[in-house]
Order: structure tokens, then C-alpha cells, then sequence
């Protein structure tokens, strides 16, 4: 590991020691946070109990099925519109205005739309997902130099060769950040759409723990949630950095 | 001894040209702004079947775009193009080009990138395996063969992109400033390498340059293009033989065919550093 | 001072205190209400109820058999509603579904599993004699949610509470109004924490003794209590007029005593949905000290 | 100018889709744009509806210019050493990815009920981005113009303020962008939760009673109130790059 | 005529330097990856008052190395650097530094390029007005006072810098590629100011180039660095006197010159070369 990586470590460990003593002195009040132990034990529970299995797998499925369509829509929807700069001159301001609305609002429209449960949670999530993936899908296609495009000329590669063989691969490191950010907010919609609104799943679970002030349980939950967040962040990143380090110019 | 244009004169030109520009002239219109860029011409310039023609002027002049034309990626806004006889349309079969950025494919290791051309050809494997394996041998980059461009340093990635276009086997070579990224000793040695992989091919040759040495010591025929828009104001036969390398610095005429050049570029950058 | 209690402004929990507060009874028994907190759910009114200065409000019984099951250090102070008669089932004009029974091997929507809205259906279908395993409950979120399922086709009926109910009474037809069916059952508790209770007794019984001058006031006088509420909860006159006349003749407003009988109905509902597993020790959990007396002495 | 314009054109065929859905499905959870501007007329005409919206104005105001200034601070904080900017990155990005809703309790507990929670989701929202933006900038700074501080003399804090912030400031542009709109959806899901007043309560209440056309109307709102900073914001991004 | 390393060997000095190294050597440590990079050194120098010294040498050998620990910007692995008799801690009053990346802020005019560091020491307005007229006008800016860098070319760029250095009146000037973004005979225009310019302020001067016609048109003394680790291999005084003019390309001995350095870099190119 990288010394920032351990000096990384160190400081998380430094913050868990912190909360524990914290809540273990009595400072924070259990009825509030529990010491980090308490949750790691309640997670082991939960994960031995197996009683939160199928809440863990509709979430997990959800937001894997939300992060696939914003990244593939998002990318076909960011190369229409960076195709034809009309559009794209009209949408582009409106992109970043979008975050401002609580997109979980709309929820019983997306109930008129796709029904009830998993699809419209999903379609919550991506709605949230998407725009970081057209954005970054602009950057990306705007920061292909021209000079690749010339080349592909001088090879006589048609349009589509073109796109694929050129387009994709030399946009990609940007392409990824979107894909990054779109697996973020793919989890916040749907964990944050299930806590609010759904029967079903890890925020649904937390959120039923909540109202019971069930501590234990929802800590255990929340921390299931950290843990996945950042093994899959940290996948991502470890593809990230070899993109990067590939394909930096 | 001091070489005179008259000495130096262009020479006629009988044998049918492989390239041949008439008139060439290209002017960019900026939407809603007005005023179009007139970047180049009227260019009338024919390149003898191999020979090594080299280009300099100042920036801005049109070179690029001179090239662009030649490569067949811009049509000229009047006057003719012609490869090998055809006019020019779309890009000519036959025809390479080194631009002056980087153009290595960066998701693509050395190998690949010289490859990459020949397997949109639909080459035989071998005969791909067989030519690659040369041209990084012949362009200095064999221990760097799986290596990719990012870990390659600028000068690398333009030999890479050198040998991509080499290994097409063209029959007119375009080089945009190929050795922009190296320093100018560095630049001379590549230039050596240039000068053998020329003999060997018996490729036709453009090579733009700001480097006035390296046009002098290089070309058959140095063209000096005034500022834009560019036009040839003197077209300078070196009159070196064939098997000239960088040795060549320290010939006693080259002194002066680099200062006849300076000279007549002189007056134009004068006009280009009072244009900004 | 400020209290918490649920849903504030959108179920009718909260008339008393909107009519205390405009007819000053508040002040009158010594308290000056200056506003109150909502919330959508029990747990987040107890949150909040915790976190404010005058830890008082008003929650559903299951939060507060909850909070205090997890060891929080709450007690149930008064009773705050003993009706269902808000609550009600209903189904498309134009469909087959006109009682319980018809309900078998179709779907129907609560607002979340283990909610109030799925207790009373299953207590109301035990009542009947249905199968509940045949019934089967999707959780939509909402009430609205539920009704947009229900217009889409997605379940044969919906759960739904007034005003709501009023609000779109002609859009859909009632299957069973809950509190025709089920007997009066403690449905809201006030609840404080014991600390509070101990240093501002008095304080405590002025919140609930204005409570309970509210009540008697909305008995005494719908009409202005309708008229209070259209203000309070932004409410159409008619719509208010209709939800407060609904809920007078089941008398749905405690005036805060405790009736044991009523507490332990709640209780067998919430083990049908399996809230509660264990037995409840009421001893430990009501304090009714703090009760006014005229009420203290009703039972 | 032209892009305004442009974004116009995409907001009508927007509405025209809106209309389009609400007349295919016909159903009340989707009331007509017309029925929801002339529900937002209404409410535009209500006094309260501004006490209310004032409530979310004043948080969402605070919470801008808290999250600004902490977002730049810390992220020039964290990008003026290499190590301090590797060290922090994945732990806010992780931290960020976490749903927020969840961590109601824990705000709760620190600011109460006040004005400050509301304040504090809305940084929990909007300050990780711009955080994120400032401190990646600097880091991706051409080191030359610090090197050219340095040697014009300039004191640490000179070089911070005349050199690394104005450098910078187009990222930071960018990510007070995107900063402004999340801290607005953190106030407003803020008012959600300790719902006695604000925007994100008329939402909740209206939500409750079925009152569709009061949420998109003020989901309307909300929207344009986004773009006018947001349009705003980009007209200083361009004063500034010229 | 040849000039052969004798006739041009290094004139004994006798006057206190003005910037003085001695053994300095800078090693970067790469950490984690336990291989440190040995960038430069041990350099000698000595820098006499008011002269102008050319340093040129292959890619990556430690030109900018070494400017960075005359500039107090990088402190020596080992050996002593001292200006003015001072050691060097931190950057020197009186040092100025043009830097090899345009360095111009794109966030203010050229106007407020210029003064910008002059503002920050609390220089008196009208002072810096005078000053910084006269800055703008000598580099040849006067059109673009109010325009901002993103509208000028590369290279007007870098006169905008160099102009932003010299209002700040330092005594020794350090430049670092400061004409890399022009073409070569822009170069050499440029020269003629940066003579013109030094011979009125007498600052000491050090230039960083890759072209040899251009450090030996400049300098009274061109110091030729060796490949990576960079050493001071050879140190050529050019005996020019101190009125010259790009017009010296013409001089007989420059030819000369220009060979002899080409013949030392020669060697130390090709290393370079095989290196990558
Ligand atoms: N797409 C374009 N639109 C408008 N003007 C252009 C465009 N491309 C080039 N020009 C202008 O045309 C002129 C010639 O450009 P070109 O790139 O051919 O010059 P060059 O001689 O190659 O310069 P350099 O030596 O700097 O590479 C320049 O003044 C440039 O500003
Ligand atoms: N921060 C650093 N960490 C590690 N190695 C470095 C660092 N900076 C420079 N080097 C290495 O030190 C050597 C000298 O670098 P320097 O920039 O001084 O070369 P240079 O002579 O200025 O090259 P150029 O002519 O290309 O500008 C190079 O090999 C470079 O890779
Ligand atoms: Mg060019
Ligand atoms: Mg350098």
C-alpha cells in the first residue's frame, strides 16, 4: 500500500477510536450512536441472522440495475447531444440547476410510470444517476483531440470503426469519472428512495429500525452500507488509476 | 563562401510530378465573426517522385494546413490537388502523415499502435508481425515494444507515431513538424534516421520544420513560405547527394545555405512579430 | 414553547391543539403554545421530540411502546386518540370488491409493512373471519401512493385516512370504514420523558390540561373548531367542516385518561402484525399523575 | 444569449412531454403543467407560502454561504499538500456516497431542531462537492504559477489569495454550481425530517394529502429558482475567463 | 575557422561572483519506489556581475534543475549556493525567474500582469504605472496592454512574463526557455530585445535554451551540460562584445561556434538517445 494509503488507514482508525471512546465514556449517548464495536457486532449479527438477506439483495440489485441504465443511457444520451451542439448548448445549462430538485418527489408519478416497488426506486435512482454521466460523457468526448480524429481519417476508417475504435477508448478516463459518480448517486437514490418511501430493502430496513429505535440494528445496517460503498469505490478507483495511468497524454 | 538564391535557383522541373498543387488557396470562414482567415496560398508547388522536400516558415504561415490539403483532410477554397495524377479526394491510398501533436493511441502499447493501421487493412498476421517488428527496430523503440505511450516520453511517442505511418509503406510521407518534442541535438540524430529510412523506401517527402538546420541539412529542396497568408517566397535546392547525413553540419556551404535561409525568413518574421 | 405531534397539518391527530392554541386555552391553563413540530412517521415525532426544549407530544402508541422498548427513557403521559374512525378501505367505483371477504388472493395497499394502515386491515379481516394470509399487502409508501396504485390497477383496494378520504371522496367508494367495525381502541398517546416530567411537572399538566379544554371545546363547538382547523392545516371549509363532524360521533378525541381496555386492543393489533411479542407491563410505562383531576377521576 | 433561448425551447418540449404523460394516463397523481402553474399562482399569492419559503430562503441562504467558504477552505486546505489531498479524497468520496437521509438522527443530536439542522444537511450536501472540485483543481494547478509566486515574493497567504483562488476559480465556479443546487435539496430534505416549516414541509404536507399539483408546483419552482443562481453563477464563470 | 576548446577556455575570474555554486548536487527521492533520481551535479559556477551566461544540454539533464536551486526554489542535496555572497534560503530578493511553462496569470490583463508583482510589494502607483508602461512598450505589448493572455499567441505570452520579471528591476535574471513557444527566427528577434534589455539594466543574466545558434549569439559564456546527471562538461566563452545584434549569425566565427558545441553535445545526445 501506498503511504497515503496508510496514513489514510491511520486516520480512520483514529476517528472509529475516537467515537468509540466517545460513546464509551458516555459523551454521546447510546440512544443517539453506538460505539463502532456495538455496530460491527450488530452487522455480524444481521449478516449471521440472515434476516436482512433478501433487503440486502433488493437494494444491492437495485442500485446495480440503476448504475448499468445511467451509465449506458447516459453515455448514448451525452454522444446525441455532443453530436449536435444546438441541444447541447440548450441543455447544458440546465444540467448542474437539476440537483436542486428532491427527485424522490416525483415518486408517485414513477409509480404511475413503471408501478410500484423496485422499478420505480430504480427509476428514481437513475434520474439522480444519469446527469453526472452526460456530463462527464461531454467532457469526454470534447477532450479527444482533433489530431486522433485526423489520424483515423489518414487510416480510412469509417464513422462507426471511428466511434468505436477511437471515440470510446479516448474518452474513457472521463467516462469514468461519470461512471464513478454514477454509482454514487445510484446508491444515495436508492437507499435514500427506500428509507423514505419503500416496504423493501436496506434503507426501507434502516428506516423500520429507525422508528423502533432499534440502534443497533440500524447502525449494523449503516454500516453494512459504508462498507459496501467503499469496496465498491475502491474497486472503481483501482480501475480509475490504471486507466489513468494508461491512457494519460 | 556565401550562396546566392541565383546559385541556388530552382531547378526545371521536367519528369511528371507525384503531388502537384496549382493555385492552391484556403480560406477559413468564422461563423457569425465576418472576417474569414485567408491562412493560405495561392500555392503552386510540384514534388518530384522522391525527393525530400522541406517546408519552413513562419508560425502561422499555413504549413499545417498546406499539409492538410495534401493529406487530402481539407479541400483547398480555389485551385487544384493532384497525387500521383488523380485529384485530390478524401484521402488519397498512398499517402502518410505525422502530425505535429501526439497521435500515439495511448490505449494501445507501442506494438499495437504501429499495428493498428496495417490490421484496419486487413494485412496478413505475419506480414503485420513482420514489418511492425522492423519499424520499431528501425525507429530505436524495440525495448519498448509492450510498453504504452504514457510511459513513453514525448519524442518516443513521435517516433511511434512515425512508424505507424511507415509501416503503411506510403508512397508520400507528410511530416508536421515529426521531432517538435525533442531538443535540437537530439533532432539532428533522428534526422539521420529519417534520411536512411527515405533512402531505403524511396518515399516521396514533405517535412515542415522550424528548425532551419534541420530543413538545410534534410531536404533536396527547402521551400521558405512567407508570413500568412503563406506563400513560397523561395524554393532553395541544397544540392546534396543522397547519402548525406548530420555529419553534413559542418560542411562549409551549409553555414551558408542556413544563413540564406534566415535571411530571406527574416523580413516575414519581422511582419509576423509586428502581427503578434 | 414548542411540542411535537404527528403528522401535523395532514391527519386530524392534531385538532385539539390547533384549537387550543387559537382559542388561547394553552394560556389559559398556564402554557403559552407557540407552534408545533410535524413529522411524517412515530419515530421521527419522537426524535424530534427528544431534541426539543419541551420534550412533549403527541405519537402513535406503537412509537411509543417502541422507543421505550429500545430503553428510552419515555413515559405515556395522556391518551391522545381512541378512534379508528379516520382510517378506512377503499376501491374504484366500478369494482367487484364490496366487502373484506372479497379481498381473498387479491392484493391491497398499506402505507409500510407493520403500519398502522396494515394493523387495522389485519385486526379488521380477523374480525371478519378472512384468511389473512390470503390478502395480500403491498407496502406503497403512502397513502396517496396507494391510491395512485389503486387507480393504476396495481391492487384491488387501498388503505386511506381523512382528510384524504374526504378531500377525494368521490373518486373512490368505501369498502370498510374501520371505525364502524372495530371498537374504540387508544390510537395516539402523549408522551414525555422523565426527566421533563420531574423538573416541569407543571408545566406538563398545563400542555395537557390545555389539551383536554381543546377537546371538550371541539365537542362543544364543531363549527369552530371546522373553521380553526381550515386555517390551521390549510384545509377546504367544506372538507374541514365534513372530517370534524366525522370524527364527533365516535368521540375520536380522548381528553386524555387512560382506559386499559382500549390500550390492550391496540396491543393485540400491533401482535397481529408482530410490533409486539412480548407482554405489556402498563405499570411501568403510563403515569397518569399528571392527568387533570376531573379526567384523572373518569376512570 | 442563444443558449438561453435554446433553453427555453428544451424546457417547453419538456412541458409539452409533461402534458403529454398527464393525458396519457390520466391519472390525479399527475396533474397537468397548467393545473400546476395556476396551483403555483396560488400558492404565490399566499402569505404563508412565503413565510414558508422564506423559512427555506434564510436556511438555504446560511447554507450556501457556510458550505462556500468551508468547501473552498477546506479544499484549499487539502490541495496545497499533495499527501493531505491523497489522503482525504477517497475518505469524502466515500463519505459522500453515503445516503444522508440516514445520518438524520446523528444531526439531530448535534444541532437540535433549529434553523442549524436544516443549515447542516444542506453542507452535508452541497460542501463535499466543492470540497472535492477546489482541492483537485489546485492539484491539477500548473505548479508554475505557485513557483512564480514564490519567486515574486509573495508570502504564503499572499500567493493563496492572489494566485491559487483566482487560478482556480473557474473548478470552483463549476463546483459552487453544483454545490448551490445540492445544498438546496439538503435544506429541503432538512425540513422533510423536523418538519415544521420551510419549502420541504408544504412538500411533505401537500405529499400526505395528495395535493399533487402544490408539489410540482413547488418542484417547479425550486427548478427555476436553480437555474436563475445556476444561470447566474455561469455568467460569472464567463465574466471571469472572458 | 574552427575554435578549438583552448582558444575559447574559461577567462580566470577574479571579481567576487555575483551568484556563486560550488559542488552542488540535487537528488530527487522517489518515494515508495526506492529509486532516487540523481538529477544534477556536482556543479561548479560562478556567475560575474552584469555578465550573460548561456547554459544549453540535453532533455532532462538538469537545466531546469538548476535554475530552480539558483532561484532559492530548491535547496541543494549537497554543496552551497550563494548569491551575493549570501547563501541562498528561500528565494533572494533581487532574483527574477521566467519559468519553461507560460506562466502568465489568465485571469488578469496584460496590464495587470505586468504590475502584478510590483502591487504586491506596495510599490507606489505611479511608480508602477511608469514601470510597467515602459515594460509593456520595450517587449513590444504596447496594443495589447488590456487584452488578456488567452488572446495572445504562445509567445507574446511568454513576453508578457519575461516583462512581468523586469519591472521588478532584479539583479539577477534567470530564464528558462523563455522563447520555446516561438519558431526559430522569432527566437532570434526576441534576442535582440533581451540583449538590448540587459545591456541597459547590467542584471546578471542566465538563459536556459535548447538552440545552440541562440546561446551563442547571446551569452559571453555558454556552459554545455553533460546527460543526466547534468555536470558542466565544457564552458565556452564567445568573445563577443557586449554591443551584438542577432546580425552576428553572419560572423564568420559563429559558424564555428555553433560546431564546436554541437560537437560536445553530440556525444552526450546519442547517451541521451539510448537512454530513451
Ligand atoms: N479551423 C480554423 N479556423 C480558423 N482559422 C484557422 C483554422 N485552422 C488554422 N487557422 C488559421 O490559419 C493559419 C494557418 O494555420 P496553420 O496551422 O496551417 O499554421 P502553421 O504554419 O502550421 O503554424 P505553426 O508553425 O504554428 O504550426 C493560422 O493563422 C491559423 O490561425
Ligand atoms: N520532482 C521530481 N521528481 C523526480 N524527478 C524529477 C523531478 N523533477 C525533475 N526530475 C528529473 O530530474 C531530471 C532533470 O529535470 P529538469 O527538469 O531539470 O531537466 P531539464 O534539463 O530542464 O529538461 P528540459 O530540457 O526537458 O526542460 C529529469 O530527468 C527529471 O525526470
Ligand atoms: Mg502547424
Ligand atoms: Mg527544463
Amino acid at each position: 500500500m501506498t503511504r497515503e494509503g496508510w496514513i489514510r488507514l491511520l486516520v480512520i482508525a483514529a476517528a472509529v477510536a475516537a467515537l468509540e471512546l466517545a460513546c464509551r465514556l458516555g459523551w454521546v449517548p447510546v440512544t443517539v450512536v453506538i460505539p463502532p464495536s456495538a455496530m460491527a457486532a450488530s452487522l455480524v449479527d444481521i449478516l449471521a441472522s440472515g434476516k436482512h438477506w433478501a433487503d440486502i439483495v433488493v437494494s444491492l440489485r437495485s442500485v446495480a440495475i440503476a448504475a448499468v441504465l445511467s451509465i449506458g443511457l447516459g453515455f448514448l444520451v451525452g454522444a446525441v447531444i455532443h453530436a449536435w451542439p444546438l441541444v447541447r448548448g440548450a441543455v447544458e445549462p440546465l444540467l448542474a440547476s437539476y440537483y436542486a430538485v428532491p427527485t424522490f418527489m416525483f415518486y408517485p408519478v414513477f409509480i404511475i410510470l413503471f408501478g410500484v416497488g423496485p422499478a420505480a426506486i430504480v427509476a428514481i435512482a437513475v434520474l439522480l444517476a444519469i446527469v453526472s454521466m452526460i456530463s462527464a460523457t461531454l467532457v469526454g468526448l470534447d477532450r479527444i483531440p482533433l489530431v486522433l480524429r485526423k489520424t483515423a481519417r489518414m487510416m480510412h476508417m469509417g464513422p462507426a470503426s471511428r466511434a468505436l475504435l477511437i471515440g470510446l477508448p479516448a474518452a474513457l478516463p472521463h467516462l469514468f469519472t461519470g461512471v464513478k459518480l454514477a454509482v454514487a448517486y445510484a446508491f444515495i437514490g436508492v437507499i435514500a428512495s427506500e428509507f423514505i418511501l419503500s416496504g423493501a430493502g436496506m434503507g426501507y430496513a434502516i428506516a423500520y429500525a429507525y422508528n423502533n429505535f432499534d440502534n443497533r440494528e440500524m447502525y449494523g445496517l449503516m454500516l453494512l452500507i459504508i462498507l459496501v460503498v467503499t469496496v465498491v469505490n475502491t474497486g472503481l478507483d483501482a480501475v480509475d488509476r490504471r486507466l489513468q495511468a494508461r491512457l494519460r497524454r | 563562401m556565401s550562396v546566392s538564391p541565383a546559385e541556388v535557383a530552382v531547378v526545371p522541373d521536367t519528369a511528371m510530378p507525384h503531388a502537384r498543387l496549382v493555385g492552391v488557396t484556403r480560406v477559413f470562414s468564422r461563423r457569425g465573426r465576418g472576417d474569414d482567415v485567408h491562412a493560405l496560398g495561392p500555392i503552386d508547388l510540384d514534388l518530384k517522385r522522391g525527393e525530400f522536400f522541406s517546408v519552413v516558415g513562419p508560425s502561422g504561415c499555413g504549413k499545417s494546413t498546406l499539409l492538410d490539403v495534401l493529406a487530402g483532410l481539407a479541400t483547398p477554397t480555389s485551385g487544384t490537388a493532384e497525387f500521383e495524377g488523380r485529384p485530390i479526394a478524401g484521402v488519397p491510398a498512398g499517402v502518410g502523415a505525422v502530425f505535429q501533436e501526439d497521435a500515439s493511441f495511448p490505449w494501445l502499447s507501442v506494438t499495437d499502435n504501429v499495428a493498428f493501421g496495417l490490421r484496419r487493412a486487413g494485412v496478413d498476421p505475419a506480414e503485420i508481425a513482420r514489418r511492425v517488428d522492423y519499424a520499431i527496430g528501425f525507429m530505436g523503440l524495440r525495448g519498448f515494444a509492450d510498453a504504452y505511450p504514457a510511459q513513453l516520453s514525448g519524442g518516443m511517442r513521435q517516433r511511434v507515431c512515425i512508424a505507424r505511418t511507415l509501416v503503411m509503406q506510403p508512397r508520400l510521407i507528410l511530416l508536421d513538424e515529426p521531432f517538435g518534442a525533442l531538443d535540437a541535438q537530439t533532432r539532428l540524430l533522428m534526422g539521420d534516421e529519417l534520411l536512411r529510412m527515405w533512402r531505403e523506401t524511396g518515399a516521396t517527402v514533405l517535412l515542415i520544420t522550424h528548425a532551419l538546420d534541420e530543413a538545410a541539412m534534410l531536404a533536396d529542396r527547402v521551400g521558405v513560405m512567407s508570413a500568412r497568408p503563406g506563400v513560397f517566397i523561395d524554393i532553395v535546392a541544397t544540392g546534396w547527394d543522397a547519402e548525406r547525413d548530420s555529419r553534413i553540419v559542418s560542411h562549409p556551404r551549409f553555414g551558408d545555405l542556413t544563413g540564406h535561409l534566415w535571411e530571406r525568413l527574416r523580413v516575414e518574421s519581422l511582419k509576423h512579430l509586428r502581427e503578434g | 414553547v414548542e411540542i411535537s405531534v404527528t403528522q401535523w397539518g395532514t391527519s386530524l391527530y392534531g385538532a385539539p391543539y390547533a384549537v387550543a392554541m387559537a382559542e388561547g386555552l394553552f394560556k389559559k391553563a398556564g402554557v403559552d403554545i407557540t407552534s408545533i413540530i410535524g413529522s411524517g412517521g412515530g419515530g421521527t415525532t419522537v426524535r424530534n421530540l427528544l431534541a426539543s426544549e419541551t420534550p412533549y407530544g403527541d405519537v402513535a402508541i406503537a412509537a411509543a411502546l417502541a422507543a421505550q422498548r429500545q430503553g428510552l427513557d419515555v413515559i405515556i403521559v395522556n391518551t391522545g386518540t381512541r378512534s379508528t374512525a379516520e382510517a378506512s378501505l377503499v376501491t374504484m367505483p366500478d369494482s367487484p370488491i364490496r366487502s373484506l371477504k372479497d379481498l381473498e388472493g387479491k392484493k391491497v395497499a398499506v402505507t409500510s409493512p407493520k403500519g398502522v394502515s396494515e394493523m387495522l386491515l389485519l385486526m379488521a379481516l380477523k374480525q371478519e373471519g378472512v384468511d389473512a394470509t390470503k390478502v395480500e399487502r403491498v407496502a406503497s409508501g403512502g397513502y396517496v401512493n396507494g391510491l395512485t396504485m389503486l387507480e393504476q390497477g396495481a391492487v384491488a383496494a387501498a388503505a386511506l385516512i381523512e382528510p384524504l378520504s374526504i378531500i377525494r371522496a368521490d373518486k373512490y367508494r368505501t369498502v370498510v370504514s374501520y371505525g364502524s367495525l372495530l371498537p374504540p381502541m387508544t390510537t395516539s398517546v402523549g408522551i414525555t420523558t422523565r426527566a421533563f416530567a420531574k423538573s416541569n411537572p407543571e408545566r406538563l399538566r398545563a400542555i395537557i390540561a390545555g389539551r383536554a379544554a381543546g377537546v371538550e371545546a371541539l365537542y362543544e363547538n364543531p363549527a369552530r373548531a371546522a373553521e380553526i382547523l381550515t386555517k390551521a392545516f390549510k384545509l377546504d371549509p367544506a372538507v374541514a367542516q365534513v372530517a370534524v363532524a366525522n370524527m364527533i360521533g365516535p368521540r375520536m378525541w380522548s381528553t386524555g385518561a387512560f382506559d386499559r381496555t382500549e390500550l390492550d386492543r391496540t396491543v393485540e393489533g400491533l401482535r397481529l402484525i408482530g410490533e409486539i411479542t412480548g407482554p405489556v407491563d402498563w405499570s411501568k410505562l403510563l403515569d397518569p399523575s399528571f392527568l387533570p383531576p376531573a379526567v384523572q377521576g373518569a376512570k | 444569449m442563444r443558449s438561453a433561448l435554446g433553453s427555453a425551447v428544451v424546457v417547453l418540449v419538456l412541458l409539452v412531454v409533461w402534458e403529454g404523460l398527464h393525458l396519457a394516463v390520466s391519472n390525479s397523481g399527475l396533474p397537468s403543467p397548467v393545473a400546476t402553474l395556476v396551483r403555483l399562482g396560488v400558492l404565490l399569492g399566499d402569505a404563508d407560502f412565503w413565510r414558508q419559503a422564506g423559512e427555506t430562503g434564510r436556511a438555504f441562504a446560511a447554507a450556501v454561504v457556510l458550505s462556500t467558504f468551508a468547501g473552498i477552505g477546506l479544499g484549499i486546505l487539502l490541495g496545497m499538500n499533495r499527501t493531505t489531498g491523497a489522503v482525504a479524497q477517497p475518505i469524502l468520496v466515500n463519505l459522500y456516497a453515503l445516503p444522508k437521509v440516514t445520518l438524520y438522527p446523528v444531526v439531530l443530536l448535534i444541532f437540535g431542531l433549529g434553523i442549524s439542522a436544516r443549515i447542516a444537511f444542506g453542507i452535508m450536501h452541497g460542501m463535499i462537492p466543492l470540497t472535492l472540485f477546489t482541492m483537485n483543481a489546485i492539484l491539477n494547478m500548473k505548479p508554475v504559477y505557485r513557483r512564480s509566486a514564490a519567486v515574486m515574493g509573495l508570502t504564503p497567504w499572499q500567493s493563496s489569495f492572489y494566485v491559487v483562488l483566482p487560478a482556480i476559480l473557474p473548478e470552483v465556479i463549476t463546483g459552487a454550481r453544483l454545490g448551490v443546487s445540492l445544498c438546496l435539496l439538503g435544506v429541503l430534505i432538512g425540513e422533510m425530517f423536523a418538519a415544521r416549516n420551510g419549502l420541504g414541509f408544504v412538500v411533505m404536507q401537500a405529499m400526505e394529502r395528495g395535493d399533487m399539483p402544490s408539489v410540482l408546483a413547488v418542484a417547479l419552482l425550486l427548478a427555476m429558482l436553480a437555474l436563475v443562481v445556476n444561470a447566474a453563477l455561469l455568467a460569472l464563470d464567463r465574466a471571469w475567463r472572458r
